[in-house]
Protein backbone atom coordinates (compact mmCIF):
# COMPACT_ATOMS: atom_id res chain seq x y z
CA UNK A 1 0.00 0.00 0.00
CA UNK A 2 0.89 3.89 -0.53
CA UNK A 3 0.21 7.16 0.66
CA UNK A 4 -0.09 9.66 -1.78
CA UNK A 5 -0.53 13.16 -0.38
CA UNK A 6 -1.73 16.07 -2.62
CA UNK A 7 -0.76 19.76 -1.54
CA UNK A 8 -1.70 23.00 -2.97
CA UNK A 9 -3.49 23.64 -6.46
CA UNK A 10 -2.64 19.89 -7.14
CA UNK A 11 -5.02 19.03 -3.93
CA UNK A 12 -7.31 21.29 -5.41
CA UNK A 13 -7.21 20.44 -9.10
CA UNK A 14 -7.83 16.72 -8.31
CA UNK A 15 -9.96 17.27 -5.38
CA UNK A 16 -7.72 14.79 -3.36
CA UNK A 17 -5.91 15.39 -0.17
CA UNK A 18 -5.11 12.24 -0.11
CA UNK A 19 -5.57 8.64 -0.68
CA UNK A 20 -4.05 4.98 -0.21
CA UNK A 21 -3.22 2.91 -3.14
CA UNK A 22 -2.02 -0.35 -3.58
CA UNK A 23 1.24 -0.35 -6.10
CA UNK A 24 0.34 -0.42 -9.24
CA UNK A 25 1.88 -3.39 -11.01
CA UNK A 26 5.37 -2.29 -12.91
CA UNK A 27 5.20 1.00 -11.02
CA UNK A 28 8.92 1.07 -9.32
CA UNK A 29 9.33 5.16 -9.44
CA UNK A 30 8.07 8.64 -9.16
CA UNK A 31 7.57 8.72 -12.64
CA UNK A 32 5.83 5.84 -12.95
CA UNK A 33 3.79 6.49 -10.38
CA UNK A 34 3.07 9.94 -12.00
CA UNK A 35 2.23 7.95 -15.53
CA UNK A 36 -0.31 5.88 -13.84
CA UNK A 37 -1.90 8.88 -11.70
CA UNK A 38 -2.29 10.69 -15.31
CA UNK A 39 -3.65 8.05 -16.92
CA UNK A 40 -7.21 8.25 -14.64
CA UNK A 41 -7.82 11.12 -17.22
CA UNK A 42 -9.70 14.34 -17.07
CA UNK A 43 -8.79 16.43 -13.98
CA UNK A 44 -5.77 13.76 -12.97
CA UNK A 45 -4.24 13.81 -16.50
CA UNK A 46 -4.69 17.73 -17.08
CA UNK A 47 -2.93 18.66 -12.97
CA UNK A 48 -0.15 16.28 -13.38
CA UNK A 49 0.62 17.24 -16.74
CA UNK A 50 4.52 17.75 -17.58
CA UNK A 51 3.89 21.35 -17.80
CA UNK A 52 2.83 21.82 -14.55
CA UNK A 53 6.55 20.86 -13.28
CA UNK A 54 4.71 18.55 -10.43
CA UNK A 55 7.41 18.21 -7.35
CA UNK A 56 7.05 15.08 -5.30
CA UNK A 57 8.71 14.02 -2.39
CA UNK A 58 9.15 10.29 -0.98
CA UNK A 59 9.63 9.76 2.31
CA UNK A 60 9.14 13.27 3.16
CA UNK A 61 12.39 13.80 1.03
CA UNK A 62 12.35 15.70 -2.16
CA UNK A 63 12.44 13.57 -4.83
CA UNK A 64 13.31 13.24 -8.69
CA UNK A 65 11.37 10.98 -11.65
CA UNK A 66 13.60 8.23 -11.21
CA UNK A 67 13.77 8.18 -7.33
CA UNK A 68 11.86 4.42 -6.28
CA UNK A 69 8.79 3.74 -4.62
CA UNK A 70 8.15 0.63 -3.24
CA UNK A 71 5.52 -0.95 -0.88
CA UNK A 72 5.02 1.17 2.10
CA UNK A 73 5.99 4.43 0.93
CA UNK A 74 4.86 8.05 1.44
CA UNK A 75 4.81 9.81 -1.85
CA UNK A 76 3.78 13.37 -2.53
CA UNK A 77 2.78 15.50 -4.95
CA UNK A 78 2.89 19.42 -5.65
CA UNK A 79 3.33 22.53 -7.13
CA UNK A 80 7.29 24.06 -6.54
CA UNK A 81 7.22 25.71 -3.36
CA UNK A 82 6.59 29.36 -2.76
CA UNK A 83 6.96 29.29 0.97
CA UNK A 84 9.21 32.24 2.85
CA UNK B 1 18.85 23.96 16.22
CA UNK B 2 15.41 24.98 16.47
CA UNK B 3 12.68 24.99 14.13
CA UNK B 4 8.96 26.11 14.62
CA UNK B 5 5.95 26.14 12.26
CA UNK B 6 3.29 27.98 13.80
CA UNK B 7 0.70 30.48 13.24
CA UNK B 8 1.38 32.70 16.17
CA UNK B 9 3.41 35.81 15.29
CA UNK B 10 7.03 35.83 16.70
CA UNK B 11 9.45 38.75 18.26
CA UNK B 12 12.70 38.77 16.97
CA UNK B 13 14.76 40.37 20.13
CA UNK B 14 13.08 37.27 22.16
CA UNK B 15 14.28 35.14 19.49
CA UNK B 16 17.78 36.16 19.07
CA UNK B 17 18.26 36.50 22.87
CA UNK B 18 17.13 32.49 23.26
CA UNK B 19 19.38 31.62 20.57
CA UNK B 20 22.16 33.38 22.23
CA UNK B 21 21.76 32.83 25.58
CA UNK B 22 25.26 31.33 27.18
CA UNK B 23 27.11 31.58 24.87
CA UNK B 24 29.54 34.33 24.80
CA UNK B 25 32.11 33.40 21.89
CA UNK B 26 28.99 34.33 19.49
CA UNK B 27 30.36 37.81 17.75
CA UNK B 28 27.42 38.06 14.86
CA UNK B 29 23.84 37.23 14.63
CA UNK B 30 22.22 37.51 10.92
CA UNK B 31 19.12 37.64 10.85
CA UNK B 32 16.50 37.58 7.94
CA UNK B 33 12.53 38.64 8.19
CA UNK B 34 10.15 37.73 5.56
CA UNK B 35 6.76 40.19 5.27
CA UNK B 36 3.70 40.16 3.35
CA UNK B 37 3.73 42.69 1.07
CA UNK B 38 0.47 44.50 -0.08
CA UNK B 39 1.31 44.36 -3.68
CA UNK B 40 2.63 40.82 -5.69
CA UNK B 41 2.77 40.51 -9.36
CA UNK B 42 0.85 43.60 -10.01
CA UNK B 43 -2.32 42.57 -7.77
CA UNK B 44 -3.45 43.88 -4.55
CA UNK B 45 -3.05 41.18 -1.91
CA UNK B 46 -5.76 41.54 0.49
CA UNK B 47 -4.54 38.06 2.65
CA UNK B 48 -2.48 35.31 2.29
CA UNK B 49 -2.77 31.62 3.58
CA UNK B 50 0.20 29.46 3.71
CA UNK B 51 -0.52 25.85 3.46
CA UNK B 52 2.43 23.39 4.34
CA UNK B 53 3.30 19.79 4.11
CA UNK B 54 3.10 18.71 8.19
CA UNK B 55 6.31 16.82 9.15
CA UNK B 56 8.06 16.98 5.81
CA UNK B 57 8.59 20.57 6.38
CA UNK B 58 10.49 20.19 9.54
CA UNK B 59 12.77 17.42 8.21
CA UNK B 60 13.30 19.94 5.31
CA UNK B 61 14.32 22.82 6.95
CA UNK B 62 16.44 20.76 9.50
CA UNK B 63 18.39 19.23 7.04
CA UNK B 64 18.84 22.44 5.05
CA UNK B 65 20.32 24.00 8.79
CA UNK B 66 22.87 20.93 9.14
CA UNK B 67 23.72 21.88 5.44
CA UNK B 68 25.08 25.12 6.53
CA UNK B 69 26.42 23.94 9.51
CA UNK B 70 28.48 22.26 7.14
CA UNK B 71 29.75 24.80 5.00
CA UNK B 72 30.31 27.25 7.61
CA UNK B 73 31.36 28.31 11.32
CA UNK B 74 27.71 28.49 12.96
CA UNK B 75 27.20 28.02 16.69
CA UNK B 76 23.15 27.46 15.95
CA UNK B 77 20.54 28.61 13.16
CA UNK B 78 16.88 29.21 14.24
CA UNK B 79 13.94 28.95 11.70
CA UNK B 80 10.69 29.92 12.41
CA UNK B 81 7.91 29.90 9.62
CA UNK B 82 4.66 30.88 10.03
CA UNK B 83 0.95 28.92 8.63
CA UNK B 84 -2.29 29.49 7.86
CA UNK B 85 -3.99 33.65 7.41
CA UNK B 86 -1.50 36.36 6.89
CA UNK B 87 -2.40 39.83 6.25
CA UNK B 88 0.42 42.53 4.46
CA UNK B 89 2.80 43.77 6.99
CA UNK B 90 2.63 40.26 8.94
CA UNK B 91 5.79 38.67 9.53
CA UNK B 92 5.68 35.23 7.50
CA UNK B 93 9.54 33.54 8.32
CA UNK B 94 12.52 34.66 10.55
CA UNK B 95 15.87 32.86 10.12
CA UNK B 96 18.88 33.35 12.70
CA UNK B 97 22.30 32.76 12.58
CA UNK B 98 24.71 32.91 15.43
CA UNK B 99 28.26 32.46 14.51
CA UNK B 100 32.17 34.06 15.86
CA UNK B 101 32.19 36.25 12.15
CA UNK B 102 29.99 38.04 10.09
CA UNK B 103 31.05 36.26 7.06
CA UNK B 104 29.63 33.08 8.43
CA UNK B 105 26.65 34.64 9.95
CA UNK B 106 25.47 35.70 6.59
CA UNK B 107 26.37 33.46 4.37
CA UNK B 108 25.02 30.94 6.64
CA UNK B 109 21.51 32.93 6.52
CA UNK B 110 21.19 33.92 3.07
CA UNK B 111 21.92 30.49 2.12
CA UNK B 112 19.03 28.96 4.69
CA UNK B 113 16.63 31.53 2.74
CA UNK B 114 17.75 30.58 -0.29
CA UNK B 115 17.02 26.72 0.72
CA UNK B 116 14.02 27.29 2.13
CA UNK B 117 12.49 29.02 -1.27
CA UNK B 118 13.48 26.31 -3.02
CA UNK B 119 13.41 22.96 -0.47
CA UNK B 120 10.68 23.41 1.87
CA UNK B 121 7.27 22.60 1.26
CA UNK B 122 4.78 25.74 1.73
CA UNK B 123 2.79 27.24 -0.80
CA UNK B 124 0.96 30.74 -0.52
CA UNK B 125 -2.60 31.30 -1.99
CA UNK B 126 -3.20 35.11 -1.94
CA UNK B 127 -6.50 36.60 -2.14
CA UNK B 128 -6.98 39.61 -4.70
CA UNK B 129 -10.05 41.75 -6.05
CA UNK B 130 -9.91 39.03 -8.74
CA UNK B 131 -10.12 35.97 -6.40
CA UNK B 132 -7.81 33.67 -5.34
CA UNK B 133 -4.10 32.53 -6.46
CA UNK B 134 -1.85 30.30 -6.12
CA UNK B 135 1.46 32.24 -5.74
CA UNK B 136 3.98 31.04 -8.60
CA UNK B 137 7.74 30.06 -8.08
CA UNK B 138 10.07 32.17 -9.38
CA UNK B 139 12.99 31.30 -11.83
CA UNK B 140 14.92 33.99 -9.27
CA UNK B 141 14.74 31.75 -6.63
CA UNK B 142 16.02 28.49 -8.30
CA UNK B 143 18.93 30.81 -9.63
CA UNK B 144 19.57 32.03 -5.63
CA UNK B 145 19.56 28.39 -4.63
CA UNK B 146 21.73 27.35 -7.41
CA UNK B 147 24.55 29.56 -7.03
CA UNK B 148 25.41 27.86 -3.81
CA UNK B 149 26.65 25.08 -5.65
CA UNK B 150 25.99 21.33 -5.47
CA UNK B 151 24.76 20.60 -1.84
CA UNK B 152 26.64 17.10 -1.46
CA UNK C 1 17.90 56.47 6.58
CA UNK C 2 18.81 56.37 10.59
CA UNK C 3 21.63 56.61 12.56
CA UNK C 4 22.68 56.87 15.71
CA UNK C 5 25.87 56.35 17.58
CA UNK C 6 24.53 55.87 21.69
CA UNK C 7 25.78 54.64 25.27
CA UNK C 8 22.33 52.71 25.59
CA UNK C 9 21.24 49.03 23.91
CA UNK C 10 18.77 48.83 21.60
CA UNK C 11 15.98 46.46 21.20
CA UNK C 12 15.84 44.57 17.99
CA UNK C 13 12.41 44.16 17.23
CA UNK C 14 11.33 47.67 17.99
CA UNK C 15 14.08 49.30 15.77
CA UNK C 16 13.00 46.97 12.99
CA UNK C 17 9.25 47.62 13.65
CA UNK C 18 10.05 51.57 13.44
CA UNK C 19 11.99 51.19 10.33
CA UNK C 20 8.94 48.91 8.21
CA UNK C 21 6.44 51.00 9.99
CA UNK C 22 4.04 52.35 7.00
CA UNK C 23 5.62 50.54 4.57
CA UNK C 24 3.58 47.71 3.26
CA UNK C 25 6.18 47.12 0.10
CA UNK C 26 8.76 45.84 2.13
CA UNK C 27 8.71 42.18 1.21
CA UNK C 28 12.61 41.74 3.44
CA UNK C 29 13.93 42.75 6.54
CA UNK C 30 18.32 41.51 6.89
CA UNK C 31 19.33 42.69 9.90
CA UNK C 32 23.01 42.10 11.67
CA UNK C 33 23.73 42.68 15.40
CA UNK C 34 27.54 42.67 16.63
CA UNK C 35 28.19 41.61 19.94
CA UNK C 36 31.04 41.71 22.45
CA UNK C 37 32.52 38.02 22.60
CA UNK C 38 35.06 37.25 25.67
CA UNK C 39 37.66 35.84 24.81
CA UNK C 40 39.60 38.22 21.43
CA UNK C 41 42.87 37.00 19.91
CA UNK C 42 43.30 34.53 22.67
CA UNK C 43 42.89 36.48 25.25
CA UNK C 44 40.28 36.82 28.07
CA UNK C 45 38.17 40.39 27.47
CA UNK C 46 36.74 41.44 30.82
CA UNK C 47 35.17 44.85 29.14
CA UNK C 48 35.69 46.36 25.79
CA UNK C 49 35.64 50.60 25.61
CA UNK C 50 34.72 52.09 22.60
CA UNK C 51 35.61 55.58 21.23
CA UNK C 52 35.01 57.23 18.15
CA UNK C 53 35.18 60.38 16.17
CA UNK C 54 31.88 62.51 16.78
CA UNK C 55 30.69 63.77 13.63
CA UNK C 56 32.95 62.14 11.07
CA UNK C 57 31.11 59.00 12.39
CA UNK C 58 27.39 60.14 11.51
CA UNK C 59 28.68 61.59 8.13
CA UNK C 60 31.26 58.26 7.51
CA UNK C 61 28.14 56.27 8.22
CA UNK C 62 25.45 58.17 6.42
CA UNK C 63 27.71 57.85 3.43
CA UNK C 64 28.20 53.97 3.69
CA UNK C 65 24.01 53.83 3.74
CA UNK C 66 24.41 55.94 0.61
CA UNK C 67 26.33 54.23 -1.67
CA UNK C 68 24.45 50.98 -0.56
CA UNK C 69 21.27 52.43 -1.16
CA UNK C 70 23.30 53.66 -5.37
CA UNK C 71 24.02 49.75 -5.59
CA UNK C 72 20.66 48.20 -4.37
CA UNK C 73 17.38 48.16 -4.76
CA UNK C 74 16.51 49.49 -0.79
CA UNK C 75 13.91 50.84 0.94
CA UNK C 76 15.66 52.06 3.86
CA UNK C 77 18.63 51.68 6.79
CA UNK C 78 19.39 51.67 10.26
CA UNK C 79 22.48 52.14 11.43
CA UNK C 80 23.25 51.74 15.57
CA UNK C 81 26.68 51.86 16.94
CA UNK C 82 27.02 51.52 20.85
CA UNK C 83 30.41 53.85 22.23
CA UNK C 84 31.65 53.91 25.89
CA UNK C 85 32.14 50.72 28.07
CA UNK C 86 30.83 47.25 26.86
CA UNK C 87 30.98 43.51 28.39
CA UNK C 88 30.64 40.40 26.81
CA UNK C 89 27.57 39.68 25.41
CA UNK C 90 26.49 43.49 25.35
CA UNK C 91 25.48 44.05 21.88
CA UNK C 92 27.77 46.40 19.70
CA UNK C 93 25.92 47.34 16.50
CA UNK C 94 22.86 46.93 14.74
CA UNK C 95 22.51 47.22 10.77
CA UNK C 96 19.05 46.67 9.02
CA UNK C 97 17.97 46.89 5.85
CA UNK C 98 14.30 47.30 4.06
CA UNK C 99 13.63 46.15 0.61
CA UNK C 100 11.62 44.34 -1.52
CA UNK C 101 13.17 41.30 -1.64
CA UNK C 102 15.63 39.25 -0.37
CA UNK C 103 18.73 39.39 -2.46
CA UNK C 104 18.99 43.19 -2.16
CA UNK C 105 18.34 43.25 1.42
CA UNK C 106 20.83 40.86 2.24
CA UNK C 107 23.39 42.57 0.04
CA UNK C 108 23.32 45.93 1.43
CA UNK C 109 23.24 44.97 4.91
CA UNK C 110 26.86 43.11 4.54
CA UNK C 111 28.17 45.65 2.75
CA UNK C 112 26.93 48.70 5.08
CA UNK C 113 28.82 46.10 7.82
CA UNK C 114 31.97 45.90 6.17
CA UNK C 115 32.67 49.12 5.46
CA UNK C 116 31.38 50.30 8.52
CA UNK C 117 34.33 48.08 9.55
CA UNK C 118 36.96 49.77 7.32
CA UNK C 119 35.49 53.69 7.22
CA UNK C 120 33.69 54.43 9.93
CA UNK C 121 35.51 55.89 13.00
CA UNK C 122 35.21 53.75 15.91
CA UNK C 123 38.51 51.92 17.85
CA UNK C 124 37.98 49.34 20.58
CA UNK C 125 40.15 48.81 23.96
CA UNK C 126 39.95 46.04 25.33
CA UNK C 127 41.10 45.20 28.95
CA UNK C 128 42.06 41.76 29.35
CA UNK C 129 44.34 39.91 32.45
CA UNK C 130 47.14 41.35 30.74
CA UNK C 131 46.09 44.57 31.09
CA UNK C 132 44.19 46.73 28.41
CA UNK C 133 45.24 46.84 24.48
CA UNK C 134 43.28 48.55 21.74
CA UNK C 135 42.32 46.24 19.14
CA UNK C 136 44.18 45.43 16.12
CA UNK C 137 42.35 45.79 12.72
CA UNK C 138 42.24 42.77 10.85
CA UNK C 139 43.62 42.34 7.20
CA UNK C 140 40.25 40.25 7.24
CA UNK C 141 38.09 43.37 6.90
CA UNK C 142 39.93 45.18 4.38
CA UNK C 143 39.52 42.27 2.42
CA UNK C 144 35.55 42.15 2.90
CA UNK C 145 35.62 45.49 2.02
CA UNK C 146 37.59 45.44 -1.45
CA UNK C 147 35.34 42.45 -2.69
CA UNK C 148 32.67 45.01 -3.18
CA UNK C 149 34.65 46.69 -5.75
CA UNK C 150 35.53 50.48 -6.05
CA UNK C 151 33.19 53.01 -4.54
CA UNK C 152 32.91 55.39 -7.27
CA UNK D 1 44.72 78.12 11.15
CA UNK D 2 45.06 73.90 11.57
CA UNK D 3 43.25 71.76 14.12
CA UNK D 4 44.27 68.49 14.37
CA UNK D 5 42.76 65.73 16.36
CA UNK D 6 44.37 62.52 17.21
CA UNK D 7 41.98 59.29 18.78
CA UNK D 8 42.90 56.08 20.24
CA UNK D 9 46.69 54.89 20.63
CA UNK D 10 47.19 57.71 18.71
CA UNK D 11 46.06 59.95 20.98
CA UNK D 12 47.56 57.95 24.00
CA UNK D 13 50.96 58.00 22.28
CA UNK D 14 51.22 61.62 21.48
CA UNK D 15 49.90 62.71 24.72
CA UNK D 16 47.52 64.94 22.82
CA UNK D 17 43.86 64.84 21.64
CA UNK D 18 43.87 67.98 19.46
CA UNK D 19 45.60 71.05 18.72
CA UNK D 20 45.45 74.18 16.42
CA UNK D 21 48.44 74.89 14.26
CA UNK D 22 49.40 77.54 11.84
CA UNK D 23 49.40 76.00 8.62
CA UNK D 24 52.88 75.52 8.43
CA UNK D 25 55.29 76.49 5.08
CA UNK D 26 55.45 74.20 2.46
CA UNK D 27 52.77 72.03 3.82
CA UNK D 28 49.90 71.32 1.41
CA UNK D 29 48.84 67.41 2.01
CA UNK D 30 48.30 65.53 4.56
CA UNK D 31 51.75 63.43 3.53
CA UNK D 32 53.60 66.78 4.27
CA UNK D 33 51.72 67.38 7.48
CA UNK D 34 52.44 64.11 8.49
CA UNK D 35 56.07 64.70 8.38
CA UNK D 36 56.17 68.20 9.64
CA UNK D 37 54.66 66.42 12.96
CA UNK D 38 57.04 63.47 12.94
CA UNK D 39 59.62 66.05 12.77
CA UNK D 40 58.88 66.77 16.36
CA UNK D 41 60.86 63.97 17.23
CA UNK D 42 60.38 61.45 20.09
CA UNK D 43 56.75 60.13 21.01
CA UNK D 44 55.73 62.16 17.49
CA UNK D 45 58.06 60.31 15.36
CA UNK D 46 57.25 57.15 16.96
CA UNK D 47 53.66 56.76 16.98
CA UNK D 48 53.28 58.71 13.16
CA UNK D 49 55.98 56.05 11.85
CA UNK D 50 55.11 54.87 8.18
CA UNK D 51 55.02 51.46 10.41
CA UNK D 52 52.01 52.34 11.87
CA UNK D 53 49.64 52.52 9.17
CA UNK D 54 48.18 55.29 10.57
CA UNK D 55 45.11 57.02 8.96
CA UNK D 56 43.77 60.47 8.28
CA UNK D 57 41.02 62.10 7.80
CA UNK D 58 40.34 66.04 6.36
CA UNK D 59 37.10 67.89 7.40
CA UNK D 60 35.23 64.39 8.48
CA UNK D 61 36.28 62.33 5.04
CA UNK D 62 38.80 59.38 5.05
CA UNK D 63 42.03 61.11 3.06
CA UNK D 64 45.14 59.57 1.48
CA UNK D 65 48.42 60.89 1.57
CA UNK D 66 48.18 63.58 -1.59
CA UNK D 67 44.47 64.46 0.10
CA UNK D 68 45.56 68.94 0.28
CA UNK D 69 45.40 70.99 3.27
CA UNK D 70 44.79 74.17 3.31
CA UNK D 71 43.97 76.90 6.13
CA UNK D 72 40.75 76.52 8.31
CA UNK D 73 40.83 72.43 7.59
CA UNK D 74 39.92 70.11 10.13
CA UNK D 75 42.26 67.40 10.17
CA UNK D 76 42.41 63.85 12.55
CA UNK D 77 45.38 60.86 12.81
CA UNK D 78 44.17 58.12 14.00
CA UNK D 79 44.95 54.24 13.43
CA UNK D 80 43.28 51.57 11.67
CA UNK D 81 39.51 51.31 12.57
CA UNK D 82 37.98 48.78 14.95
CA UNK D 83 34.15 49.22 14.98
CA UNK D 84 31.39 47.05 14.02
Amino acid sequence: MLKILYFAGLREATGSGSEELVLPAGVHSVEGLLAHLRARGGAWTEALAVSKRVRAAVNQDMAAGETPVKDGDEVAFFPPVTGG
Amino acid sequence: MTVRIQKEDFDVSREIAALRSGNPQIGAVASFIGVVRDLNDGSTVATMTLEHYPGMTEKAIDKIIVEAKGRWQVYDALVIHRIGTLAPLDQIVLVVVTSAHRGDAFAACEFIMDYLKTQAPFWKKEQTPDGARWVEARASDDKAAERWGSKG
